[in-house]
């Protein structure tokens, strides 16, 4: 039986608007109670729409942010209790890859340079082991043939060629665990899926767990196992990637699959059903369900009062909605 | 008797002056649109397009030479015409532009409402209010609240900006409207339903659109016809239905393999490669380093062929053996 | 029908909601800055009291005098020594008293911070304002006008001239004429002072077609035109040394100002839209860069006080510059301070305009400068 | 476009930046110009030590050979002038003829040399010094002219070391009708002059003729005749003789170092700050921008003559104040506003994500972001802060001890050089402050359009 590498319970950031350095004018719940958990060696995609709180995940994942409330074990350690050298050694843990591949690497340094830096960060002493791993880590992201490569300052390489260095960059600390923060949606269509199957050629062959952060469905079936879809900082909807497309259970699933279309000769012929509005603001998130004002499938005096739990329609198949109650 | 094409260009050239050299950045385009038609340019970064619809419009940066070839509205190179005539008489009146960052495309201090309006102010000498209530019409027609207009850019959300970009390029009624990656930075469903609103005014006014994109689901939901660029050239330009189901060139039927599909079990294939700079382009066809039928031939320029009527192809493939 | 009136109505509250935004956001300025004077005056004393060591001098100067003063009297010559003594502590201590030497410092410089507020600057040592007075507050207001007057031309002067020619030359970019101007621009190095000599050289001494220094012929001319028309021949060469030392940076950084502004989406948008350049220059290059141009300015202006010193040492100007010279000749401590605490005041002042200023012409200065 | 380079090699942004820094001819005056003075820098610390400056700008008797206000040699020569340089006779190069007369010797000195110059001398004074131990010698002067005529300067004792200013003659100048260094050089003075019309030189070789009378037998007389000319050297004389040529060349280390460690430590320590405050946000960044609002509301040259007056106006102090006051200045706000999108910039998201901590990533990755535009700033700010210093030397606090521009100005200020017609006094130091802000703004505004990111697509 798979160990779980990454578990996440009721997982919540919060950001603080203040005025003048101290007065309060309220906090942004950007994350809201998320629970999860993620094996090792296991691919999951987390879905939804830009402000839904996925990076914000992906963040207080690596570290970045605090959470305000909740936990995350990650191989058993609690995330919220790191501390200096432990912190450390769980960031060498996570490897992290970001959307723009062009500035995630220092413009002012070589690519050498760039990927030597999590090393000496690292203690890894001796420039000679340094060079080997950097050397070695390009070659397993495809660019170890052109030495001149490692010379190159970021401008001068291509956007798959930068996102790979970026990979490489996340492999070299010899990581358990992979987040992909929009990893290819800045990268041309004919680049993408090469850097996306460079994704799941590192995570399968060194058993590294990923979490594919993601708001393009579309990829999600063919690079990760499991889905997560996100709406205004909680999970709407978490499944298997295959039941989730077969059977969305949330009503926002359906309309994100609904709006997705797949290049064919008839889509300019019918539109789509599209809800209405636009995802709530997170400073004041409506009460109960914060999908119902704009769920076509909206029951008053429900959906509008309490938050939905967890609903496990199907098994492995986790649905935040009202509807699912009774199954 | 064939009809006059709304738009058409023909041999469009365009370059800037770089510190390196002259950068073809649209190196012989030819298209046509007709009324009522929606007309797809789809293509990686950096293959020219946004360069084409800019050089339509005639807002290029200065580093841009002077475009070469013809644009032909109705039968008219308006290429050809003096700057203040073409501002006068096709800006905005015949062709309007929706630009890729709506976020930077408005004025950041002054409100909304006197943006989308001003072009009626200007070309066509309306007063402020009534300009002001037409404005309000489109508004609702393209979905937003009309008490939006009397806002500031920086209080409209991504989405409502971007309607109210659309607005304003739709104020005046043009023939033509130029959509330059309209939805690309925003959310799925935003996405679609700026879409719809597309499709309805195509259907409801019969206004010609020239989309263009690099998104190739995005391609489909407008496009009558659709025009492959890559390296500053057309390398197919076809009927939706003919490119969507049987593209003719190697590069139409790599990228369409490339394209993550959710209903299809198949995995998607990349490219290899990436394409040539257009500082100092290969001789022959562009494509050739990357294509899996690259022949000697290739070293060659290709020709353009009429595969069928308005089905071209710059490719030596269909002429060495018909379309494979 | 129902939508006119309703985009009506909507304009006017928008007004509204602008101007209660304003209001808001200069109410806090106003405060904060409130605060920030009260801080800089304060630091002021403490340097100029060297956190209170001045006191230990002062005390050595006032038993000085005094000694100095009971010897000098005949009529305390006959006197015994140590009567003598007496009288001369019993004057130190009167001096003490009045000055309130034997307080802590700490416990003085807040009076003194109160008085510098209330604008009380105490007295001058050595010199008098020309009505006679020795009030350093006088002093100092009588020759405010004539700095004012000076400064105001100038930089009214070179602000338009060198918004109005940058934005022309943005338009001939790449032209002889500008690329005249960025050749020109390093000449900004040396500050307005130094151009002055050379002016003062060449226009008043070589060729002798204007004054060398002061603001009005002397005799000043009863007729008020024929003094306004003197005036403006004294003014003539400080605003011109002011002028040149600032105009080709100016005009330099606006020009790549608006140039980088240019290549802005929306003015792309507005030129798509078909607006004649006029337009596109007025609405959507000048006004929206008009908030950074305006601190820019006033920023530069900010520097400039400080070099009006010596521009009207230079031109014999009679504004607080030379009052400050003269300060300086005559070591007189109170003037020196109420000069830089007036100083002060006149940076504050241009800071609080130029807060306004922004939040008038930026809407979203009004909005995010609220929170951030 | 992304067009970047595989065709070409890889190339660091810096080298690439110096690379396109060539094609500006501004950039290379200026860099010439900053060459030249840094060469004269050198030049002068080397040639002039520094306690020799010092004694030298001092003045007094190291000087009492030079003419007062005397122009520059170079400034006479190009309006075509053949003012006289100064002229020295000493009693070495004399001839001597000594005869016994009851035990007395008697001397004679004729001190010759030849006047062939268009203007007078501005000044003539005689230096004697005589050895004795009791009785002081005696000496009779006398003044023949080119063409044989004898002017009788008077007869006096002689004391140890002793200057006789005929210049200042003043029975001689009633006797010449004419300030002796004039109607001693001057043609025809029988005819008379027209009142207002300045006779003309005659030229030729002059003699003055002193006759000696020791009373000792030992006692050696040495006599020296300065005929102080109206111009000297580079830079030429002012008011107290003092050469300004040693006022310009010291100047320059002075004006270069005091530029150079102001800019330098106003520039780096404010960048350096706020990126702290970027990166750290919370109270230390609050208290960063308060200092600095209170910071911009303190007027800098106005408090620097508060410390001149009250403390001391030595230029270290003055430099200090510059700096503390320049630290906090508005250029926090600027790098603040190219620091904030840094901190939100991906790279540094990355670095803390695989482990860099706050010191590194402050140092290592926002500094070297922001040094492109910080290089042409801190280039073009230090001709400011070398006006700085002369303008606080021009209001009279310069330091007291060092010769600077900004004093010689200050000088020229004083005495009304400019009204006097003495152009020199003020045109040298100027046009070197001058050369310095134009070498560095060419080079400053070169980089500023290499380097500025902003600027580099225009």
């Amino acid at each position: 039986m798979r160990q779980p590498l990454l578990v996440v319970k009721g997982l919540q950031t919060h950001f603080e608007l203040r005025q003048w350095g101290f007065l309060r004018l309220g906090s942004v719940r950007a994350l809201d109670g998320v629970d999860f958990t993620l094996d090792a060696g296991e691919s999951a995609a987390v879905v939804g729409e830009s402000g839904c709180g996925k990076s914000t995940l992906a963040r207080t994942l690596l570290g970045i942010y605090r959470p305000t409330a909740g936990e995350a074990w990650f191989a058993g350690q609690s995330l919220a209790r790191l501390q200096g050298r432990a912190l450390k050694e769980y960031r060498a843990r996570v490897g992290y890859v970001q959307q723009d591949p062009y500035g995630a690497l220092p413009p002012f340094m070589t690519v050498r340079r760039a990927l030597a830096e999590p090393l000496i960060i690292h203690g890894v002493r001796g420039r000679a082991e340094r060079e080997r791993r950097i050397a070695a880590a390009l070659e397993e992201v495809g660019l170890g043939a052109s030495p001149e490569v490692q010379e190159s300052y970021p401008h001068q390489l291509s956007g798959g060629q930068q996102q790979r260095v970026v990979i490489a960059r996340a492999l070299l600390l010899r990581p358990r665990l992979i987040i992909a923060d929009e990893p290819v949606s800045m990268l041309d269509a004919s680049v993408r899926v090469e850097i996306l199957d460079l994704l799941q050629r590192v995570q399968t062959e060194h058993g590294i767990a990923l979490l594919y952060i993601t708001h393009d469905l579309s990829t999600v079936r063919h690079y990760a196992q499991r889905v997560m879809v996100m709406y205004a900082g909680r999970l709407a909807e978490q499944a298997p990637v295959e039941s989730l497309l077969a059977r969305p259970q949330h009503p926002y699933s359906e309309a994100l699959l609904a709006a997705l279309v797949d290049p064919e000769a008839g889509n300019a012929d019918q539109e789509r059903q599209v809800p209405q509005g636009e995802p709530p603001n997170l400073l004041n998130p409506p009460a109960g369900c914060r999908f119902h004002p704009r769920c076509p499938k909206f029951m008053a005096g429900t959906c509008d009062r309490k938050e939905p739990p967890a609903f496990e329609p199907f098994s492995g198949h986790l649905a935040a909605c009202w509807l699912r109650r009774g199954q | 008797m064939t009809e006059i094409p709304l738009l058409e260009i023909k041999d469009l050239r365009l370059s800037y002056a770089t510190e390196r050299g002259p950068v073809w950045a649209v190196d012989g385009v030819s298209l046509e649109l007709r009324r009522g038609e929606a007309l797809v340019v789809l293509g990686e970064s950096g293959c020219g397009k946004s360069s084409l619809a800019k050089t339509l419009l005639r807002i290029l940066p200065r580093n841009a030479r002077p475009p070469g070839g013809q644009v032909w509205l109705e039968g008219v190179n308006v290429l050809a015409f003096p700057e203040e005539r073409f501002r006068r008489e096709v800006r905005w009146l015949r062709m309007s532009l929706v630009m890729q960052a709506a976020m930077n495309a408005l004025n950041p201090v002054i409100r909304v409402g006197e943006q989308v309006a001003e072009p009626l102010l200007i070309h066509r000498g309306w007063s402020k209010s009534r300009a002001l209530k037409r404005a309000a019409e489109v508004f609702v027609e393209v979905g937003i609240a009309p008490a939006f207009l009397s806002r500031y850019p920086h209080e409209l959300s991504g989405g409502m900006r971007q309607r109210a970009v659309l607005a304003m390029a739709l104020i005046a009624e043009p023939d033509l409207v130029i959509l330059d990656e309209p939805t690309s930075a925003l959310d799925v469903l935003t996405q679609a339903s700026i879409m719809n609103v597309l499709k309805r005014i195509k259907r409801e006014r019969g206004t010609s659109f020239v989309l263009i994109t690099h998104d190739v689901a995005t391609s489909s939901e407008l496009a009558d016809r659709v025009a492959l660029m890559y390296a500053g050239q057309v390398v197919e330009e076809a009927s939706a239905t003919t490119f969507f189901r049987q593209p003719a060139h190697p590069y139409s039927r790599l990228l369409m393999a490339a394209v993550p599909r959710l209903h299809q079990r198949e995995k998607p294939v990349g490219i290899a490669g990436r394409p040539p700079s257009l500082l100092d382009p290969p001789p022959g066809c562009r494509f050739a380093a990357r294509c899996p039928h690259n022949s000697p031939a290739c070293a060659q320029d290709p020709e353009v062929i009429e595969l069928a009527d308005r089905h071209r192809v710059r490719c030596w493939l269909p002429v060495g053996g018909g379309v494979p | 029908m129902m939508l006119e009136t309703g985009a009506d109505l909507n304009r006017d509250r928008a007004w509204m909601r602008d101007l209660r935004r304003l209001a808001l956001f200069v109410g806090k300025r106003l405060v904060a800055l409130v605060v920030t004077v009260l801080v800089g005056v304060y630091l002021t004393i403490l340097i100029a009291n060297m956190g209170g060591k001045v006191d230990e001098l002062r005390l050595v100067q006032i038993k000085t005098a005094a000694a100095e003063q009971i010897r000098a009297d005949p009529a305390f010559h006959d006197l015994p020594s140590a009567e003598r003594e007496a009288l001369m502590q019993a004057q130190v201590q009167l001096e003490v008293d009045r000055l309130r030497l034997d307080e802590p410092f700490i416990w003085r410089s807040f009076d003194y911070l109160y008085q510098a507020m209330r604008l009380d600057l105490g007295r001058a040592e050595e010199m008098h304002s020309d009505a006679g007075s020795r009030q350093v507050y006088n002093i100092i207001v009588e020759r405010l006008p004539a700095t004012l007057l000076l400064f105001g031309t100038a930089n009214l002067l070179v602000f338009f001239v060198s918004v109005y020619a940058a934005l022309g030359l943005s338009r001939r970019y790449g032209s002889k004429l500008d690329r005249a101007v960025i050749g020109l621009a390093p000449t900004s190095a040396a500050p307005a002072w130094f151009y002055g000599i050379f002016l003062i050289l060449l226009l008043a001494f070589v060729v002798p077609l204007f004054p060398a220094g002061g603001m009005v012929a002397v005799p000043p001319p009863d007729d008020p035109w024929a003094y306004a028309a003197s005036v403006l021949k004294h003014l003539a060469l400080p605003v011109t040394a002011m002028f040149v030392a600032q105009i080709f940076i100016s005009i330099y950084s606006w020009r790549t100002f608006f140039l980088i502004h240019a290549s802005e989406d929306y003015v792309e948008m507005a030129r798509a839209k078909g607006l004649p350049d006029r337009l596109i220059e007025q609405r959507y290059i000048l006004r929206p860069t008009l908030s950074p141009i305006v601190t820019s300015f006033l920023l530069m202006l900010i520097g400039l006080w400080s070099g009006a010193i010596i521009l009207e040492q230079v031109f014999n100007w009679p504004g607080l510059g030379t009052l400050l010279f003269e300060a300086i000749g005559h070591r007189d401590t109170p003037v020196i301070i109420g000069s830089v605490v007036i100083f002060a005041y006149l940076l504050a002042a241009t800071v609080f305009l130029l807060d306004f200023i922004y939040a008038v012409l930026d809407p979203r200065v009004r909005i995010e400068g609220g929170r951030q | 476009m992304s067009q970047n380079g595989r065709e070409r090699s890889p190339m660091s942004p810096w080298r690439e930046g110096f690379r396109r820094l060539r094609r500006y001819p501004s950039a290379l005056v200026g860099v010439l110009i900053i060459a030249g003075l840094v060469g004269t820098a050198l030049y002068a610390v080397l040639a002039m030590p520094y306690s020799e400056a010092q004694k030298l700008w001092r003045g007094g008797e190291v000087w009492y050979d030079l003419p007062v206000n005397a122009s520059p040699v170079w400034l006479d020569r190009l309006t075509g002038g053949q003012a006289p340089p100064t002229l020295k006779v000493s009693s070495r190069d004399a001839v001597t003829t000594t005869r016994e007369f009851e035990n007395v010797t008697i001397q004679q000195l004729i001190l010759p040399f030849d006047f062939y110059y268009q203007q007078f001398p501005s000044e003539l004074n005689l230096f004697l010094e005589a050895d004795f131990t009791q009785r002081q010698p005696f000496v009779r002067l006398a003044w023949h002219t080119p063409d044989g005529l004898e002017i009788p300067l008077g007869a006096r004792r002689i004391g140890a070391a002793e200057r006789i200013s005929i210049s200042q003659d003043q029975i001689l100048t009633r006797r010449l009708g004419l300030p002796p260094q004039i109607g001693l050089f001057a043609q025809d003075q029988s005819s008379g002059v027209a009142p207002g019309q300045s006779p003309a030189v005659r030229q030729g070789s002059y003699q003055l003729v002193l006759e000696t009378v020791h009373f000792e037998p030992d006692t050696e007389i040495r006599a020296e005749l300065v005929a102080y000319g109206r111009v000297h050297g580079l830079a030429g004389t002012d008011h107290q003789r003092r050469d300004l040529l040693v006022a310009l060349l010291w100047g320059t280390p002075v004006a270069l170092a005091f530029g150079l460690i102001a800019a330098v430590g106003t520039t780096v320590t404010t960048l350096v700050i706020a990126a702290a405050g970027v990166w750290y946000r919370g109270w230390l960044d609050a208290a960063i921008q308060r200092l600095t609002e209170v910071n911009i509301i303190l007027p800098l040259l106005p408090i620097l003559v508060m410390v001149g007056t009250l403390y001391s106006t030595s230029i270290w102090l003055m430099l200090g104040v510059v700096v503390a006051l320049g630290i906090f200045s508005a250029g926090i706000k600027m790098y603040r506003a190219m620091l904030l999108p840094i901190r939100e910039a991906p790279y540094i998201e990355a670095a803390r994500a695989y482990g860099a901590g706050g010191g590194r990533i402050v140092l290592r990755y926002m500094v070297p972001r922001v040094l492109p535009v910080l290089i042409p700033t801190f280039v073009t700010l230090i001709p400011t802060y070398v006006f700085l210093e002369a303008s606080l030397a021009v209001l009279g606090l310069g330091d007291p001890v060092l010769p600077t521009w900004g004093k010689v100005l200050h000088d020229a200020q004083t005495q009304s050089a400019l009204y006097h017609g003495f152009y020199y006094w003020v045109v040298g130091p100027a046009l070197l402050l001058m050369l310095t802000g134009l070498g560095f703004a060419m080079l400053g505004f070169a980089l500023d359009r290499v380097f500025n990111p902003r600027l580099r697509n225009l």
